[in-house]
């Protein structure tokens, strides 16, 4: 049957419009760092990006370049290598909506879209101030008390428009290895369109290989494809390769200030890998 | 590697890791290579017992369903022991890490509330670390509370809170009094040294022991098979803290 | 560390006290009959199936052994062999509670209970029969609704004492993998205790393995292992051996005559197999 | 193999899969080998551009989430055609798959809801297909509701039953009128005999035509490389109903 389309990453990017709401991979995970590559090019506007659930290198410099006008996160760091430097100015010029949230918030809300129900339940996070400030958040009694008030967190459903990650293989049909990266397939059954890069397109079909195909996305839920080799560069992909420690120290450094920022800027604008 | 004179981190490391003993399974997040490299010793004293879960390690790390599996495996009951951290802590056990100031235009914006507000919640033995002690990351009240130290008795919360380690000392938590107590001191600190760099109040008993250092057999243990397993999931700590490579 | 427990099938199945909320794979995923016989031959009482989410063989046989005192199930029967037998006669009998679902309200009690919450809301099914027979099922107003009365169903955790199944392998450590039969995995999670006979006992570590380790039950969810080559003889194991249609045949007769089936008691207590 | 009198399960398959058509996923339960085989010929006049998820079957089957996802993905909008039975229907769409009697201590007890209750909500355009149409499957009202026809309008309900295929007849449903329109009789009945063997009432048009036969090319499809890919999913009713094995 007819699978995915095979695109080149160009293409790819250009299938995320401005303004979508733009689930993207933890630096751990799957990033799709060639096409973030070229929404920057391209100086994508009004993105509402959901990390699932942190977010790093991507969304900082998507947020450096005016790509975005709102994230939900359970957190924005660069990890080890510091603040998101672009990030905080962001937030401190008013310029980004910031909707905090705390990790399993945003695991439930995307399993609540995959189930096709406009909630879930949560335990904890009750008397965190993260509740006062998210009205999409109610509290109500637990129906299921065995006796007296039972009060627990409801959190809606999160459906991105789009999910966007880089995965080590596709097979030709479209269906896409993820390994032990689970999150990957949360993110593509919970969004109405689903766009990966990948390292490779290889000839063995995944969901025929017994080892595989219980760590495989399929077909049916990815929209299209591009082969982008080393398109995780400079984070790294499981699996696959490391991060380049060196390219995320740079820009670690370059994120806290806004000269040396436009100056990494340009070079992605002349085509310099993301890691330049 | 077991001559060297003993580190203050060593010390932090092996009282974490005597708060450890008897679990059968400790997680320990991304980036906190003390609280990691206590459980690793912690789990090489068990005989086998305790399970280690490291976030972001390939090796220690067990989970195969995704991102959302160690906050359902707390939930599950699962997981006995964690470490978290704040920019600020304040006297009730509350964390903040979102910031400080209007949360819209912060003065000082932390990365965010990560896991803090559910596991918090879940997880029986919570270990509060920050080896920064100063009235600056230890205040009266957080600015914003990411996960709160105690709840109401009407709200479910199998866990939370138990100790805070710093630099300079060790406190238990009571979730009765919503109050820490000091329970030892770090070497070259004294209860008074302890109290002037404290923004919030505390109980203290008559007398506050020296936080005890790691005996040779432990200082082996840790400078030997644990310093390599941290190597492999720290390697700029362990390089660091203990000259060696991954 | 110290893994699960490995050992003979007879100490598995004595891990099953009389009365155990017991989940069950359907027929098509990993049934444990080595462990099932066992239970058969013991004559275990009073045990509380909960199917995953339909029930078949398995449960047919404990049924008219007089193991069974309750099953929750989206259905009983012998698929293409056709109805349960002994199921049906305890029912007509009055001898069996049965807990009629759906599909999905099994699977999403049970990720409730992977996920530590009470209940877990699902769309549909209201006005079925079903909802006024489950007490336990709940209809409340969406708070999450637009505008007007917007009732949804709340069902709750299913969480089982013990998950018994049956995988095609095992590691040392005691990881089973389970390629895509993910609702084993859900089984594990969901339940307090798992128990688990594998067809073999392997020196690769499955966590260790690029491919297969997303597709592997982490031995922190299993309490013990056995090992029984063919030990779901004779449904059949995915992925290993196919379901010996003979077998089936006789006792899907055997099951519809009081007579027939205490005949085929009669021989797997001398100790023949599950498929005699 | 096109040489062969047409068979009224050939029929039945043709039509459905003229149901069918523009779809792009359809999913079959197990055991559901006219179903089944309909939307592989429909599948195989897509031009590629249909899905077809057989449960149960190794090489028609797409999921890797578990039993669950079939269900997920119908609420994620992603099934557009799905078939259901019932031991009994009745004339409002409602089906039962649980039994008659009381269902404590039934009279006759089916097997069980299956995932019913939930697909005829979920998945837009759902077919109804029981191939006995006597006045025991056709009821005027069903003894337990497995899964309702219809549902009030405040109700989420993006889908439900579109149509019923039996032995005899095609029938549409109208969810606003909650009622079957008779469209046509397969050879051999008139809207007579069928009226006469349906145990609800119906709407009958002036002119009822009969359920048009598989043309030629339809045939040779359906014997050909149809037939084939129904052999592996279904062994037992392909070597029956074209004396082909897998």
């Amino acid at each position: 049957m007819t699978g995915p389309a095979i695109l080149d990453i160009a293409d790819l990017a250009a299938r995320i419009p401005d303004g979508t709401r733009l689930a993207i991979a933890p630096d751990y995970s799957g990033c799709s760092m060639a096409v973030i590559r070229t929404l920057l090019q391209r100086r994508a506007r009004g993105l509402r990006l959901v990390a699932v659930p942190t977010a790093g290198f991507q969304a900082d410099m998507l947020i450096g370049a005016g790509c975005v006008a709102e994230i939900e996160a359970a957190a924005v760091s660069l990890g080890e290598y510091g603040p998101a430097g672009r990030f905080n100015a962001a937030l401190r010029a008013g310029r980004l909506v910031m909707r905090d949230a705390t990790c399993p918030v945003i695991h439930a809300g995307l399993q609540a879209a995959e189930k096709g129900i406009p909630f879930m339940p949560l335990r904890g996070i009750l008397g965190s101030d993260l509740v006062a400030r998210r009205p999409d958040w109610k509290v109500i009694d637990n129906p299921y008390a065995q006796a007296g008030n039972d009060p627990i967190l409801l959190v809606p459903a999160i459906t991105p428009e789009i999910a966007l990650f880089h995965a080590p293989a596709a097979d030709r049909d479209g269906n896409v290895f993820i390994g032990v990266r689970r999150e990957l397939m949360l993110m593509a059954h919970a969004a109405r369109r689903t766009l990966v890069s990948v390292e490779r397109i290889v000839d063995t079909d995944f969901l025929a290989d017994e080892a595989r195909a219980g760590a495989t996305i399929p077909a049916l839920y990815v929209e299209a494809i591009a082969q982008a080799a080393r398109g995780a560069d400079p984070v790294g992909l499981f699996g696959a390769y490391g991060p380049d420690e060196a390219a995320l120290a740079d820009y670690a450094q370059a994120s806290r200030d806004d000269a040396a920022f436009a100056a990494w800027l340009e070079n992605i604008d002349a085509g310099q890998m993301v890691s330049a | 590697m077991t001559e060297g004179a003993i580190q203050i981190r060593e010390i932090l490391i092996a009282v974490i890791a005597d708060m450890l003993d008897g679990c059968g399974h400790v997680a320990v997040g991304a980036s906190s290579p003390v609280p990691g490299a206590a459980a690793l010793l912690a789990q090489a004293r068990s005989g086998g017992a305790m399970r280690v879960s490291v976030l972001g390690s390939t090796r220690h790390n067990f989970f195969t369903d995704g991102g959302r599996e160690l906050f359902d495996c707390a939930a599950q009951g699962r997981i006995d022991a964690f470490f978290l951290s704040g920019g600020q802590i304040d006297g009730a056990g509350n964390i903040n890490l979102v910031g400080i100031g209007d949360p819209d235009r912060p003065k000082v914006r932390f990365p965010g509330s990560f896991g803090s507000a559910y596991l918090a919640f879940m997880v029986p033995k919570v270990i509060l670390f920050r080896e920064e002690h100063t009235p600056r990351t230890l205040v009266e009240k957080v600015d914003f509370v990411s996960a709160p130290g105690t709840s109401d008795p009407g709200i479910y919360r199998p866990g939370g809170p138990r100790a805070l380690v710093t630099g300079r000392a060790v406190f238990a938590f009571s979730p009765d009094e919503a109050r820490f107590t000091l329970r030892s001191v770090h070497p070259g600190e004294t209860p008074e040294t302890v109290a002037a760099q404290t923004g919030f109040a505390y109980n203290t008993p008559d007398t506050v022991p020296q936080t005890p250092l790691p005996d040779n057999d432990t200082l082996a243990l840790m400078r030997g098979p644990v310093a390599r397993a941290v190597a492999e999931t720290y390697p700029g700590f362990a390089a660091q803290l203990w000259g060696i490579a991954a």
